[in-house]
């Protein structure tokens, strides 16, 4: 059981960690600012691992258990780092309307992955996300950051294809 | 405030009972041996109102209440018997053992089990909801201590002993839905927990054979009540 | 007075509900004034007759047979009984269910064989992709859950059907007893 | 900087903002970005500079004009002219055009019904001022009602007032705002919390995220005048992490409002003092519900619990806290400005005001509309929405989200209110609209509603987080006709006992698209099932 309270250190020397740190800081070490740091973590390592969870949760006073349930209730977090490039497929109402599903079973079955996986030479990740909110450009897939609209299954296997091959 | 105006009169189930202003409708209940099932209620942890099997009728309120976390108030008028509620707690029962593997006659807790004892009460003697079947892991990493996912309810009652009580946090739930489930630490091997004191509580508030000490076999393992004392000082200390 | 005619079936199970059954000891002899039984691992015939009263039925539902005997019990049968945890829940029968059926007949023919290390093709049954509880299959009149249901909850609810009533075995047995 | 510091500037940025002859105005909201609109803001200007007219033109990129089907979309506001579907190559033409005829070509109609039967109240700026630039945001009469309240009114007045114009919250439930306020506003509490729900959730819609890209100023006014009538010193705003460009706007406003005096400690040197935070959503959509919101800001899993008490008796911190919903606050700057008189001119009876929908689907105009209360379904359909394409015939029309329901095509004449709505089994909901044309299987829609429950359920209590995967299955069940009548008869009770015992609404409304869908499209259901097991049996 941990009984000191004092600063921890931060799992490297990885420079970065002063970001999150700062971001902590900010929020005056408070438990509540856990959701706050982890979206901090994650935004600046791409994912969340045990490390990081370990000198959140030392840092805010939070329970190692809770940090994990909390990281893992919310989808937005990812515990595993992400491929070259993203393919998030919105299924939200009007995408869904419009052949979401198409477009995802076309990805699906050309990476042969299912959502939130990472074909195997890490290039390309397959997410799903409830709701772009672009909806009048359903249906719609975010590649890399990128949102496009009025996909089709040909269209979004043609932009992957050229990131296989890249 | 004098002390007559705390005290409040209410019906339940047609019983007029007195209470004190600020009791639940559980405990006022339970005072006058009238019984309400519950399975993620226990004296002296937090009230979370997440199994729904205490819900009852209050008069003039279209809504159910959970009877664990609902104050008393004056001339309240409770049922917690009727056909509807017979049937949703039927239901919510068989909802849980469609939602894991209970496999009573091979369980360590068989005899001693919670949710056993409250199908034979409520007269379940079959699951009409197609059972899920679903692939769970049994943790016995732990040198005194297993945990069997098959048998858990996520009443979170070890979760909350391990705070509230001993204060250790060691247990909590991670995913949501049906994914959630109860883990120690960072998602690790009980046994490799760094926080755990390997108290016991957490099996022994246990209301099924999830949580068990290692070594018993079928219907073996029976669990302690401890905290009712707790609760008792507690009481005391705030009256 | 006509007997009624009793079937009884052990489908995936052990026998233990038959062993109960036969652990009325005495009673059995007040029932037999009353009961015929036409049908099951008691006697000896292989077809389902017809016309049967009340059938019991021990065991969950797992084979392409376990189905075609409960269907046909169903509908030869006035009453049907659904009698001990692995008719009522698939207890532990179903706890293969985990496994594709294929890992499960490795396992028990091949793996863990001592000799003829094969999995039986003919004279077997083949599997269904899950062991089931019997009522998810056909309509079921009585409940009498345990592992296994004591005699006395047996009786009671023989006795009960023998009246015509329909029996409330709630206090006596239950899941796992 | 003083109240009348503010007015002086606002009028010197109104001179400003409208000095030069054309305003060339690009959308640059999340919708027309992702068509290539900031490629075409960039064409715009290199025109301009061309064309040396850099004295009498100048480029402004703007929040959303609404038609995102069209997208980019570019208006010229002094000449009342739209161009849709504009590429970097009609940059040129449209800058030689200025002050002659319209690009014909590239040129949208702003007389067909989707222009001119929407009133425009909560996006009045919307696609006209730079949601980045506080200053567009004072040229138009920005923070004249907080001004006006802090100087003039007391804080009862400014309830009264709200409750006065009938406003009801936009989030879904309808609750009187005017009621929510006051009641926080009497509630005991060290300190009040305001907190801002921008956790859009439903899929399907993107009112709040629209508002908060295009006027991200209009919601901070509206939570300062908030808090000022219920005595918080501290807001949140809670929004999706999958908005950055919303977040990013609504972090810019906010730093300007508090460069302006407009936020912070002691508001334009009165003693009045507030401030707002951004929390973000990390993807949970029960996180909508007030109380499992509140657990997240409190940085812990969004587990709802049972009310009471209400959040604005305990909410953040236990302290009383008054939540609403983007498009409420959004509301009560004009509400203040205009009246509540003139605010409660708009609508029907107990529906007060407009309401801004999500338009999308099966659809010829896709995109964000205002329109006033009361307004009938058919006429937001097929006017302001231009019908079903593809010569199709519309089925259904989903409102409310996953609470909600599906009405159908015989029912479109139904006004848009809160009870109406509800008598046919949906709920008004954030705004989300989808349109479902014939070629939709009615089970699949609600198949579709039930996965998402079951994913989102925070699995707390046990109805919503079994009841739900059940529910599901069965539905799975029944689309591949393998289900029996009984299965529907287990399917029924399900929505009955979920309905009635889950924690909180979303389990208490997970049921609603299965029952609605039920109710106006059993046939559907009913072609899919084979007989019950009993006469299956039997038949043997």
């Amino acid at each position: 059981m941990r009984t000191d309270f004092s600063k921890p250190a931060p799992p490297s020397n990885d420079k970065r960690w002063k970001m999150i740190d700062a971001a902590m800081r900010r929020y005056g070490h408070k438990p509540h600012a856990l959701i706050e740091t982890l979206h901090t973590v994650q935004s600046v390592f791409g994912y969340l691992d045990d490390d990081a969870f370990r000198y959140v949760a030392a840092s805010l006073r939070v329970p190692l258990s809770k940090v994990y349930g909390v990281a893992t209730f919310y989808h937005f977090f990812r515990l595993k780092p992400k491929g070259e490039h993203t393919c998030v497929v919105c299924t939200g109402t009007a995408c869904y309307i419009k052949g979401a599903n198409q477009i995802m079973k076309a990805l699906e079955d050309e990476l042969g992955l299912r959502a939130g996986e990472t074909t195997p030479d890490n290039k390309v990740s397959l997410m799903t996300a409830r709701c772009v909110g672009a909806c009048g450009l359903a249906p719609v897939v975010v590649m890399d950051e990128e949102v496009v609209g009025q996909m089709t299954p040909d269209k979004v296997l043609e932009r992957v294809q050229a990131w296989r091959e890249s | 405030m004098t002390p007559s105006s705390r005290v409040k009169t209410l019906t339940i189930d047609g019983r007029p009972v007195s209470a004190r202003s600020g009791e639940t409708i559980l405990k006022v209940a339970r005072e006058n041996n009238i019984f309400i099932p519950t399975l993620c209620h226990m004296d002296g942890l937090s009230p979370v109102g997440a199994c729904r099997l205490c819900l009852v009728e209050i008069k003039g309120s279209s809504k159910l209440v959970p009877a664990c976390i609902t104050s008393i108030f004056e001339g309240m008028e409770v049922s917690t018997k009727s056909e509807q509620l017979d049937k949703y707690r039927k239901m919510i029962l068989a909802l849980l053992f469609s939602e894991r593997n209970h496999v009573c006659s091979v369980c360590v807790s068989n005899g001693h089990c919670e949710l056993q004892t409250l199908a034979q009460t409520l007269g379940l003697e079959h699951v009409h909801v197609p059972y899920l079947y679903p692939v769970m892991d049994v943790d016995a990493s732990h040198e005194r201590f297993v945990s069997d996912h098959s048998r858990c309810v996520l009443c979170t009652r070890c979760v909350r002993v391990c705070e509230e009580i001993e204060g250790a946090h060691t247990w909590d739930i991670m995913g949501r839905g049906a994914e959630a489930k109860i883990i120690s630490d960072l998602n690790q091997p009980w046994g490799f927990s760094e926080s755990c004191t390997s108290c016991g509580k957490c099996v022994h508030v246990c209301p099924t054979g999830a949580l068990f000490e290692a070594g018993k076999s079928t219907a073996e393992m029976t669990k302690r009540q401890f905290l009712p004392y707790l609760s008792l000082m507690r009481g005391e200390k705030n009256d | 007075m006509t007997k009624l005619r009793l079937a009884t079936t052990w489908l995936d199970g052990c026998s233990g509900c038959h062993m109960s059954f036969l652990d009325m000891d005495e009673l059995l002899v007040d029932l037999a004034g009353q009961i015929e039984v036409v049908y099951g691992p008691l006697v000896d015939r292989k077809d389902v007759p017809e016309e049967i009263d009340i059938a019991l039925v021990e065991g969950a539902v797992s084979s392409e047979h376990d189905l075609e005997l409960v269907r046909k019990l169903r509908a030869n049968s006035r009453i049907l009984v659904s009698l001990g945890d692995c008719a009522v829940t698939s207890n532990v029968p179903a706890m293969r269910n985990h496994f594709p059926v294929k890992q499960v007949l490795e396992c028990g023919y091949q793996q863990n064989a001592d000799r003829n290390q094969s999995i039986p093709s003919d004279v077997i049954p083949a599997l269904l992709p899950q062991t089931r509880p019997i009522h998810e299959y056909i309509p079921v009149d009585v409940f009498i859950p345990g592992c296994p249901p004591c005699a006395k909850a047996i009786h009671f609810a023989l006795a009960a059907l023998l009246k015509g009533e329909t029996p409330d075995v709630h206090e006596l047995t239950r899941f796992g007893a | 900087m003083t109240p009348d510091e503010i007015r002086v500037s606002a009028k010197k940025y109104r001179a400003e903002r409208t000095k030069k002859k054309h305003h060339v105005c690009v959308c640059m909201a999340a919708g027309c970005l992702s068509a290539g609109s900031d490629v075409v803001k960039t064409a715009l200007e290199e025109n301009i500079e061309k064309e040396g007219l850099g004295d009498s033109c100048e480029v402004r990129g703007v929040g959303c004009l609404g038609l995102c089907s069209a997208g980019p979309l570019v208006s010229l506001d002094k000449e009342r002219v739209l161009y849709q579907n504009v590429k970097p190559h009609h940059a040129g033409d449209i800058i030689k055009s200025l002050g002659k005829e319209p690009v014909k070509e590239i040129q949208c109609d702003l007389d067909q019904p989707f222009f001119i039967s929407q009133k425009k109240v909560v996006l009045e700026n919307s696609g006209r001022i730079d949601p980045e630039r506080i200053e567009d945001y004072l040229a138009v009469g920005g923070y004249s009602a907080l001004i006006e309240v802090l100087t003039n009114w007391t804080s009862s007045e400014v309830v009264d007032e709200v409750t006065q114009s009938g406003l009801r919250g936009r989030g879904g439930g309808g609750y009187p705002t005017g009621l929510k306020w006051s009641t926080v506003a009497k509630a005991d509490g060290t300190e009040k919390y305001v907190v801002c729900n921008a956790d859009e959730g439903d899929p399907g819609a993107f009112m709040d995220r629209c508002i908060l890209e295009s006027d991200p100023h209009r919601v901070i006014e509206g939570m300062t005048i908030a808090s000022f009538a219920v005595g918080a010193k501290l807001g949140y705003v809670y929004v999706r992490a999958e908005y950055p460009l919303a977040i990013d706007r609504l972090r810019k406003a906010i730093q300007q409002a508090k460069k302006f005096d407009l936020l912070g400690a002691n508001i334009l040197g009165m003693p009045f003092s507030f401030d707002i935070e951004i929390r973000l959503g990390a993807g949970a959509f029960v996180c909508g519900e007030e109380t499992a919101l509140i657990a997240s800001i409190e940085g812990k899993r969004g587990n709802p619990r049972p009310r009471p008490p209400y959040p604005a008796e305990r909410g953040v911190r236990n302290q009383p806290t008054l939540i609403n919903n983007v498009e409420t606050y959004a509301n009560i700057a004009p509400i203040i400005r205009h009246g509540a008189e003139w605010y409660s001119g708009m609508g029907t009876e107990s529906s007060k005001g407009t309401k801004v929908f999500a338009l999308a689907g099966q659809i010829k105009n896709t995109g964000l509309i205002e329109v006033p209360m009361g307004i009938s379904l058919s006429e937001i359909i097929y006017e302001i929405g231009g019908g079903i394409p593809g010569g199709k015939k519309c089925k259904a029309v989903q409102t409310g989200g996953p609470s909600g329901g599906c009405i159908p095509e015989e029912h479109l004449n139904i006004s848009v209110d809160y009870e109406s709505l509800k008598s046919l089994g949906s709920i008004m909901g954030s705004g989300g609209m989808i349109v479902i044309d014939e070629t939709a299987n009615m089970v699949d829609v609600a198949q579709y509603f039930m996965e998402f429950c079951r994913s989102e359920s925070c699995g707390k209590c046990v109805p919503c987080r079994v009841g739900t995967v059940q529910m599901h299955k069965l539905l799975e069940k029944i689309s591949a006709g393998d289900a029996t009548v009984d299965d529907l008869t287990l399917l029924i009770d399900l929505c009955d006992l979920v309905r009635n015992t889950s924690l909180c609404g979303l389990g208490q409304t997970a049921p609603n698209p299965v029952l609605s869908t039920l109710r106006f499209f059993r046939d559907e259901y009913a072609a899919l099932l084979k007989p019950s097991s009993a006469t299956a049996a039997a038949d043997e």
